[in-house]
């Protein structure tokens, strides 16, 4: 029988996978975008594993927000990829380290 | 009566003021002409009120025409007290100044800056008035400090000359020093009575509750307050073993040495032990340590000037040595006695003082004695009046100085305490050095041959500069015989102690045959051999002997003490301001702190890559520790 | 064990397999079919979860939109494959810190029990979709306006982020060129030094 | 006119200040209007001096106005005793910079009067205002001229120095600042009158006192925090020391009594022990360090710390004593005998600057080592130098020995050491005045060449600075009296709040 810890388990697992992959990460900036996919991703299960549990269908409006604002942000994220790419020629995230103290 | 008084210190400031910034307006003459003749008059007043208070019983000026400072019950009036004490003090001072003036004008002559020598004088003379006529502590100390100032000031008068700067910093620091201790003795007279007022003082100190009073080193009260007050005293009066300014303060002119490093300054720290009398009174511990200190002065440093070659020197050391004698008196308590040794040395000492000035003027200021010599026949005024002075400081009989050293060591004799009596032995000692260096001083000088240069320019000086070595031989030989006015001089609110004394002629006959007496024919007999005749003693040759002449020679190691304390001071200043204030707060704290961030944010800079994993990094991990903590503090 | 179990652990054990191999693949164009696989799956494990409007939304919207512009963006910008760099260390304190943020959150899920709560049986009647309608144009209608918004501005912005500068370009203007005469091209100065 | 005369006192120069920005630097008449500004500001405040009624012990010329309501911050001034004089001297300080200035070569002069007269209106703003923040205001705000001063106008290592002098005062300030904002929080006002009258509990008075104690310690300056006055001195143009030395410190002495003691008397009681140490090491300690500082202006500044110490002595001895005498009126006399020290200091070391700056203007030097027998070139000038100097070791006759003397006997009555230590002041000062008159006037000339004496400004300049000098100290009567009933006031308010 699947219960709600199951599922809460395997969002927990999810979220600090893609965790690690953030910063396992120095390739590329598109995997660091696609791991914070992920990391939403866990997030909504979340949320509609309590909506779900709890009889609430505002959870469910939130993942649906969630959605459409990470949409966006991908959208822009890959917008910014894109002309850093044009800019530097790479997408090595070695090579963007403009923010050193 | 009392405007006569107000008149001589107002005279005396005007003299000042008018000599000091008449720049241009005044040539040289006139300004001293004025100057003599204001302190003259003054001087003058002096005699009028001085003959009024003598002649009536009882009479005792007393006011405060001024409030200096008056809140609540913080008094400070500027007032006068005279009684039979301060107006012979007056007298003095105003006696010595006038006669000094009218010596420098010649003596003076050619200095460029004459004037401003008449205004420190007179300025002098003011602050010496201010301090005999006070009615209170404070205006004592005020008058205190201004004589010390104006002997900074007259010390450093050529101050071109190294030594004299140096000498004139010396002296008055040292003064500083006895000053420090003395306002802490005013301070504490001020807590016990509440008041600086002589008078309030004086009517109050029977009602005293001497034991509520708190005690400190385990001296009483009165004896610490007391104490202080001397060592200020000992400062002034150049006691052992702060007399170390008064032979180097011979660097001023010689006027300023007889009118204030022998007659009227120096003596300013006994006018005020014998002006606060009814206090000492009350003292067990302090008048033995004035005592002990009094009579090794005035042996110790009597030695001194037998070695010693330079004129000037050898009559400060004198004057140091006569001050002892001074301050031995006022350790037994007898102050009027002490007085009166004040005011004969006043007189002999100015003058031998005086002497010496010509003798320096006549040799193209010359001053050391090995390069004088056969002076007897080319100077025979000054000799004659030399002599003078030379026979009253050794006491011969029935010049002045006989009568007052008599007295002392007889009151010696009076109380009967061990430390009295081993005083009165380095006392008649002391008499014995006195006759030895004062005669060797008058042999070398006047007798013998002449030994400097240029022996034809050497004459006699003008009218001007003989004219006050005669008047003070005159006071010297004949001062002694108002012997009876001091033995019964009443202090105010304090009456003599028991002074037999049975007239003039029992007294004279008595103190002929005292053992001062034969101590002056031993020191006769000895300087005659030794400076006159120049035998060699054999028996002067021994070991021991010669290793306390190297000490006496060394003056003790006095003005080498104050030399390190001063270096001491100077290292310590040093030390402070490098390790303490530069390095430890500045550098350390103060700059340090901003410095020790700096080093401390290159290490943190590090850790700022610029690399976004290294960023995300760090964020997830502090949200690990953060939710670490609210687990722990939750489950 | 019954179908719903099977489906279950078999859906998350491919998540998290895939994911697992997500963060660490070489190739972006895997990486992105990875998480295609990733989407399709959480997909199936919302429907589980009744549902349905947002996993079908999850499928239309993420993978057929986002991901579809991530491939876009990959092959436009043909990303050269380099070797991987040694990166152990990284490897190994990632792993330590996920795994202790894993049991933090365990402990955290553990310790109210979960497991406890029971699921909601609804009607048949019940209409997942019409739920989230009402609510979104009810009480969220706002927030919802908000969003269309937000998206606006993202277009918007990607738009303007990518918008070459045309001022930058060097372009001929013909009908100046043919203007310029030899005195506006050079001029001549006297100097008086000279 | 009269009612509102602080304003006009605060605001005259400010404006004023303001207003000469707009003109040339090599306009004829600046000098001439700079001065005469000062001039009236001065005639100003005799007249403030003249129409205050000492037998009043409360604030006079109240002006108040709603500045911030909400915040509870009024516009509020008046003056007491104490206020007059420091004002008085403040103005009159002012007044003899402005003719010494007058005498230099500045750039940027209009610049350069501008900052002095802002700085004299906000100076008189510190020691008028009533409330708490108005003077935090004005206590702040006074930082920005003397910074522009020192910072502008300097010798070389004037940033060091600046830097120094700003981040030093403003740490103080902070807690200033604090302790006012929790006054505020407690009794909801920041006007001086009800802090007075509030209790507080002995924690929050002893770390009231902490917080302002520091704030002003760091001003006056206090022994830990002096060293920031060493190096602004020496840094500082000569106009800039005069006024750090003779107003400045005085505003922190000011912030000791107005805003320290009466509002936390317990805090004060609980540290008091603490301060008279640190006074007693100010001057016994920072006096020995003055001797041998080869910088003439080092000198006379940390001579100026030495000598501040008998003023906070002086503030801090009267717990002590009134445990001991338990009479209030050796509380006023300790009290004003720091206030008179405060006024005298602020002649004195006005002078001495003045007299170093005039050497330095000449010489083109500030190191005792390379000076000597100045006395041989100019011989009033030395005359001045050597007055001012004896006058700063505290000789009978000058200003200084009457607050001196006052509080070595009230510290006698407090305790005996404190009296010894302090009168030590009369060893060490005349070791460091004197001998820096050993070497710098007397004895062989070390710098040959001709050397104009002292011109006719600095010869007014330095003789009206001896003059009341010595009228201070021939005749303490009438500020003594002046200061009475306020201090008397002040001391009742103090005792019975214990």
């Amino acid at each position: 029988m699947i219960t709600m810890s199951h599922y809460l388990v395997f969002s927990a697992l999810l979220f600090c996978i893609s965790v690690a992959g953030i910063f396992i990460n120095r390739r590329n900036i598109l995997l660091l975008l696609m791991s914070i996919e992920l990391m939403l991703l866990s997030v909504n299960t979340n949320f509609i594993i309590f909506s779900h549990y709890s009889n609430d269908m505002t959870g469910q409006v939130f993942v649906f927000f969630i959605l459409a604002v990470a949409a966006a942000e991908s959208a822009i994220g890959l917008a910014i990829i894109v002309s850093l790419f044009r800019i530097r020629n790479s997408l090595e995230i070695n090579l963007i380290n403009k923010l050193k103290g | 009566m009392e405007s006569l008084l107000l008149s001589i210190p107002i005279l005396l400031i005007l003299s000042s003021i008018i000599t000091g910034f008449s720049s241009k307006l005044l040539n040289n003459f006139y300004s001293g002409i004025i100057s003599t003749s204001l302190v003259t008059l003054s001087f003058i007043f002096s005699i009028i009120i001085c003959f009024n208070i003598y002649s009536s019983d009882n009479l005792i000026l007393y006011e405060n025409f001024y409030s200096w400072i008056s809140v609540s019950n913080f008094n400070i009036g500027i007032g006068y007290l005279i009684d039979k004490y301060s107006a012979a003090m007056l007298v003095v001072v105003l006696l010595i100044s006038s006669v000094v003036h009218l010596y420098s004008m010649s003596y003076m002559e050619k200095e460029k800056e004459y004037k401003r020598f008449f205004s420190y004088i007179a300025l002098f003379t003011f602050s010496m008035i201010l301090l005999v006529i006070s009615n209170n502590l404070i205006q004592l100390f005020i008058g205190w400090e201004g004589v010390g100032l104006v002997s900074y000031l007259l010390i450093g008068f050529f101050y071109k000359k190294r030594s004299a700067i140096h000498a004139n910093l010396k002296a008055f620091l040292i003064n500083r020093i006895g000053d420090m201790f003395f306002i802490l003795g005013i301070a504490m007279i001020y807590t016990a009575f509440d008041s600086f007022d002589y008078r309030t003082i004086f009517l109050n100190i029977n009602e005293l509750d001497l034991d509520n009073l708190k005690t400190y080193f385990g001296l009483s009260y009165i004896d610490l307050s007391c104490l202080l007050l001397f060592i200020g005293a000992m400062a002034k009066s150049a006691q052992i073993p702060l007399h170390i300014w008064l032979p180097d303060s011979m660097e001023g002119p010689t006027p300023i040495s007889a009118l204030i490093h022998a007659a009227t300054m120096v003596t300013a720290g006994i006018f005020m032990v014998g002006r606060l009398s009814p206090v000492y009174e009350m003292c067990y511990i302090t008048t033995n340590i004035i005592l002990i200190v009094g009579a090794s002065t005035a042996l110790f440093i009597g030695l001194i000037a037998i070695f010693e070659n330079d004129i000037k020197k050898v009559i400060a050391y004198s004057t140091i040595s006569q001050l002892g004698y001074m301050v031995s008196a006022l350790g037994i308590n007898a102050y009027t006695v002490s007085f009166f040794h004040l005011y004969t040395h006043a007189f002999f000492k100015a003058l031998l003082f005086l002497c010496a000035g010509s003798v320096i003027m006549s040799l193209h200021h010359n001053q050391d004695i090995l390069k004088m010599g056969g002076l007897k026949s080319k100077l025979p005024i000054t000799y004659i009046c030399f002599l003078i002075g030379t026979l009253s400081i050794i006491g011969f009989p029935l010049t002045s100085g006989f009568f007052s050293k008599d007295l002392i060591l007889e009151v010696m004799l009076y109380k009967d305490s061990t430390i009295s009596f081993v005083a009165y032995v380095m006392l008649i000692l002391g008499a014995l050095v006195t006759t030895i260096y004062s005669l060797r001083l008058l042999f070398i000088v006047f007798y013998g041959d002449y030994r400097g240069d240029n022996a034809n320019s050497v004459k006699e000086q003008s009218l001007i500069i003989l004219i006050p070595l005669i008047i003070l031989a005159l006071l010297s030989l004949f001062s002694g015989y108002s012997i009876k006015i001091f033995i019964d001089m009443p202090i105010f609110m304090w009456s003599p102690s028991e002074i037999k004394y049975q007239g003039l002629l029992p007294f004279i006959t008595h103190g002929i045959f005292s053992p001062a007496t034969f101590s002056l024919l031993i020191g006769f007999y000895i300087s005659i051999k030794l400076y006159k005749e120049k035998t060699d003693f054999k028996f002067l040759k021994f070991f021991l002997f010669e290793k306390s002449v190297v000490a006496i020679k060394s003056k003790y190691k006095f003005d080498e003490l104050f030399l390190y304390l001063s270096l001491f001071m100077k290292k310590s200043s040093l030390y402070f301001s490098n390790k303490m204030d530069i390095a430890l707060i500045d550098g350390f704290i103060v700059n340090g702190i901003p410095k020790r961030i700096n080093i401390l944010s290159t290490y943190l800079r590090t850790i700022s890559s610029g690399y976004l994993y290294h960023y995300a990094f760090l964020i997830v991990l502090s949200l690990v520790i953060i939710f670490a903590v609210i687990l722990v503090r939750v489950l | 064990m019954d179908i719903l179990t099977i489906l279950f652990y078999l859906v998350t054990s491919v998540i998290i397999i895939s994911s697992m191999s997500l963060i660490i693949v070489n190739n972006t164009v895997h990486a992105a079919l990875l998480l295609v696989l990733i989407f399709f799956n959480s997909a199936i494990l919302w429907l589980m979860l009744k549902a349905e409007f947002l996993s079908i939304v999850l499928v239309l919207v993420y993978v057929g939109a986002v991901l579809v512009l991530f491939l876009f963006v990959i092959m436009l910008l043909d990303l050269p494959i380099k070797e991987k760099v040694n990166q152990k260390l990284y490897l190994l304190f990632s792993l330590i810190i996920s795994l202790i943020m894993f049991i933090e959150l365990y402990m955290v899920i553990f310790y109210h029990d979960f497991s406890q709560v029971s699921e909601i049986s609804h009607s048949s009647e019940f209409n997942n979709t019409y739920e989230i309608g009402l609510l979104l144009f009810t009480k969220h209608l706002f927030s919802f306006e908000i969003t269309a918004l937000i998206l606006l501005v993202a277009i918007i912005a990607a738009i303007a982020i990518n918008m070459t500068n045309k001022q930058r370009a060097l372009k001929q203007d013909p009908a100046r060129q043919i203007e310029e005469t030899k005195q506006s091209r050079l001029r001549i100065i006297k100097d008086k030094d000279l | 006119m009269i009612d509102n005369i602080l304003s006009a006192l605060i605001w005259i120069p400010i404006i004023s200040g303001l207003l000469i920005l707009f003109y040339n630097n090599k306009h004829s008449y600046l000098n001439i209007i700079n001065i005469s500004i000062n001039l009236f500001v001065f005639i100003l405040s005799i007249l403030l001096l003249v129409s205050f009624n000492k037998n009043i012990s409360d604030f006079q010329f109240i002006e108040n106005f709603n500045w911030i309501p909400s915040l509870n911050i009024f516009y509020y001034l008046g003056v007491d005793a104490i206020s007059v004089l420091l004002i008085v001297l403040n103005t009159l300080i002012f007044f003899i910079v402005s003719l010494y200035n007058s005498t230099l070569k500045i750039k940027k002069r209009t610049h350069y009067y501008a900052s002095f007269l802002i700085a004299n209106g906000l100076t008189i703003g510190v020691f008028s205002a009533i409330d708490a923040i108005l003077f935090y205001i004005f206590f702040e705000a006074l930082l920005i001229p003397m910074f522009l001063i020192i910072g502008i106008w300097g010798g070389s290592n004037r940033i060091y120095a600046t830097v120094k002098f700003f981040i030093y005062t403003f740490l103080g300030s902070i807690l200033l600042l604090i302790s006012f904002i929790y006054i505020n929080s407690q009794i909801s006002s920041f006007n001086i009158l009800t802090i007075y009258d509030a209790n507080f509990s002995l924690k929050e008075q002893e770390w009231l006192f902490i917080a302002m104690a520091i704030a002003f310690a760091i001003k006056i300056p206090m022994f830990p925090f002096h060293t920031w006055l060493p190096d602004a001195h020496v840094e500082a143009p000569t106009s800039g020391s005069v006024i750090l030395a003779a107003i400045l410190l005085k505003v922190g002495a000011y912030g000791f009594i107005r805003y320290v003691i009466p509002v936390v008397p317990l805090g004060a009681l609980s540290f008091d022990i603490y301060l008279i140490i640190l006074s007693i090491i100010a001057i016994v300690y920072v006096g020995i360090v003055a001797i041998t500082q080869d910088d003439m202006k080092k000198l006379i500044a940390y001579s100026s710390i030495s000598h501040m110490g008998f003023v906070t002595l002086g503030f801090f001895i009267i717990f002590q004593l009134f445990e001991n005498t338990s009479s209030y009126e050796d509380i006023v006399i300790s009290l004003s005998g720091s206030m008179y020290q405060i006024l005298s200091h602020g002649f004195i070391s006005a002078a001495l600057f003045i007299c170093v700056g005039s050497i330095y203007d000449r010489y083109k030097t500030k190191k005792i080592s390379d000076l000597g027998g100045i006395i041989n070139q100019m011989p009033i000038y030395s005359w001045f130098f050597v007055f001012f100097a004896l006058a700063n070791c505290g000789l009978p006759g000058t200003s200084s020995f009457v607050g001196e003397l006052i509080i070595i006997i009230s510290s006698f009555k407090a305790n005996f050491l404190y009296a010894f230590f302090a009168s030590t002041t009369l060893i060490v000062s005349a070791f460091y005045s004197l001998w820096l008159v050993k070497r710098v006037i007397y004895g062989e000339i070390n710098i040959k060449g001709e050397y104009i004496d002292a011109n006719f400004i600095e010869k007014v300049i330095l003789a009206l600075l001896a003059l009341i000098v010595l009228i201070l100290g021939i005749y303490p009567d009438y500020l003594m009296m002046f200061m009475n009933s306020t201090l008397e006031n002040m001391t009742n308010n103090i005792l019975t709040r214990l």
